[in-house]
């Protein structure tokens, strides 16, 4: 499989369409270490994407990851939309010039996507954020060789309920220091969505 | 003669405008530019919101910008990054910091030596 | 279980207004009282104000005062001494301060395990 | 001479002629290192006072000096409320069962006052603050014997004079750092009058 702009669009699509459905699960892990927004952040920008994503054409994949990122960047109003947007936007243009994108561009676009979201945050791994999620995905693809034959899922999914067991130090949570211990990061769940929602896209296109 | 801007960037449009109105007892001709609350004036940050603030502040002297919490700063640090103006953004308390760089602007300090005074003080 | 209670005291209504909703959104049952602006909600303080958010704020564990600049010190001191409430003034900054504070105070914290808190962070 | 109820009621009823001539004075001074409020704080305390010194009875000149401070302290709105406010009740505090005031204890009064200022605003003499003023015309009461040999207006102008020369260090001037020179401090200059005010009653009741 090769990601083609369709599918990206796809992948957004369906990414929007989790964070909805899970929109109260968000806020509801924001709400124990953060200032319960989560949910309402991603909700809202994600329905912004799909807003524009299912209106306008777009030439290549790097193009509709700029789009998110954009969106993203000035809709979602928390940490988190800065992170993400990030995220695509370094992703997008990774691929630049790409399309569709092969396997191991994509795997250079999350590399990329994952150290734009470091820089942003100032974080690295085992601080209780979505780094803990990005981090061992991406880890994933540069051991894997194709899209189908890949734990990533199964990798974010595991990721995501191991932030429970660490200690936040960025981030809102890291307020409540020690407290933060015992509950999922909200932006790691939001990432397992995405990652959950790529998954789908893969298999579909088989 | 014209002055380094300020930016105050805060969750909440609110704490921006009092701020705005506390620092204009002392200081009134230096540039002080809000960008407080999302785009719909919740509580949040916009990048946009901060990158206007801060091209409606530059009047050549560069811009510094000060934050309440976390997020903030990083839409104020993508906001610079996007601009070509002078901008820095610094770590000191919002509303300490913001006045004492008000008086210092307003003594005609360039956004260097405000950045080091914010640096020596908080 | 009581809390901790926190006096928000700046020279604008706006700024604590503001500050306020932004704890709020992320400490709902630590109680908040505000002291912002004279009697007349012009830029000022005053220490009846304070003395009433004060009395407003203590559950019995005690209240964390933050002011945002000089003279608003000097009415929260007048207040406190003619108050019986445990109560203490630091000189961490408004915004950050309070926000940490809060989010201390929710976590059951005793009021000097937060005073310690505010001279450890700034 | 010694300070009568009456004595303190016209002092004070002077002192507020005296502001509300010198609103816009003081208010000026104020606006070069401070937030362009000073006149208008004393306006507004001074006022106050006045209407309740009008209305009210009085056993003793303590009840007087008491009734200034928790006006001030409730009306003033800046520093110079809790300032002047801390001075007036200390003064009560010192003066409290002696009717009238003689000249020892009037003398104990203000000496009490200068320390409440002192202790208030965390300052001391060359700060450029109203304690400039306060400290040389307690020492000039402490010098001389009686209210009418006393040259403690001169001093008190002197010293109001002399806060131009000084570097403010504490209040807001102080962020204005060695910019502060050069102007009187709006402070001193109020504290200058309640002593021109004092002055005209002595002089008055002679
Ligand atoms: N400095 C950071 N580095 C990486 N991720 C972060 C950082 N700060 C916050 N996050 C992520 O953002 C999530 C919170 O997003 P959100 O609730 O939308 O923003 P906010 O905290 O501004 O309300 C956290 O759960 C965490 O995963
Ligand atoms: N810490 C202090 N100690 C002594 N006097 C002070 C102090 N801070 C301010 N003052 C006095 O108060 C005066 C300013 O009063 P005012 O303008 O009414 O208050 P604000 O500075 O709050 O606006 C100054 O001119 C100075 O004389
Ligand atoms: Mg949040
Ligand atoms: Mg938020
Ligand atoms: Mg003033
Ligand atoms: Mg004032």
């Amino acid at each position: 499989m090769e990601l083609r702009v369709e599918d990206a669009i796809q992948w957004f699509t369906k990414v929007n369409e989790k964070i909805q459905e899970n929109k109260d699960y968000l806020t509801s892990l924001d709400q124990v270490i953060g200032d319960s927004d989560h949910g309402i952040n991603m909700a809202r920008g994600f329905q912004e994407v799909e807003n524009k994503l299912s209106t306008q054409e777009y030439q290549e994949v790097a193009d509709v990851l700029k789009e998110v990122a954009m969106t993203l960047i000035s809709k979602v109003g928390g940490a988190s939309g800065p992170l993400f947007g990030t995220a695509f936007l370094k992703f997008s243009q990774a691929v630049k010039g790409i399309n569709p994108v092969d396997y191991t561009s994509f795997t250079s676009g999350i590399e990329e996507a994952l150290q734009g979201v470091m820089h942003r945050g100032k974080a690295t791994t085992g601080e209780k954020t979505m780094i803990d999620v990005w981090a061992p995905v991406v880890h994933s693809f540069q051991e894997a060789h194709d899209f189908e034959d890949n734990p990533f899922l199964k990798v974010a999914k595991q990721a995501m309920e191991d932030t429970k067991d660490i200690m936040a130090t960025k981030g809102r949570a890291a307020y409540f220091k020690g407290k933060s211990i015992g509950y999922i990061d909200p932006g790691a769940a939001s990432t397992y969505l995405i990652f959950e929602a790529l998954e789908e896209v893969i298999k579909g296109s088989k | 003669m014209s002055y380094v801007g300020i930016v105050l960037i805060s969750h909440s449009p609110k704490i921006v405008e009092g701020l705005k109105e506390l620092i204009r007892e002392v200081i009134q001709d230096v540039p002080i530019e809000l960008a407080g609350g999302t785009e719909e004036n919740e509580i949040g940050t916009s990048m946009e919101k901060i990158m206007k603030a801060v091209n409606d502040a530059d009047k050549g002297k560069g811009v510094i910008l000060f934050y309440d919490i976390g997020s903030a700063k990083m839409n104020a640090e993508m906001a610079i990054e996007m601009l070509e103006t002078e901008a820095i953004l610094v770590e000191a308390p919002l509303v300490e910091g913001s006045y004492v760089a008000a008086v210092e602007s307003g003594m005609g300090k360039s956004l260097m030596e405000i950045v080091n005074a914010m640096e020596k003080n908080f």
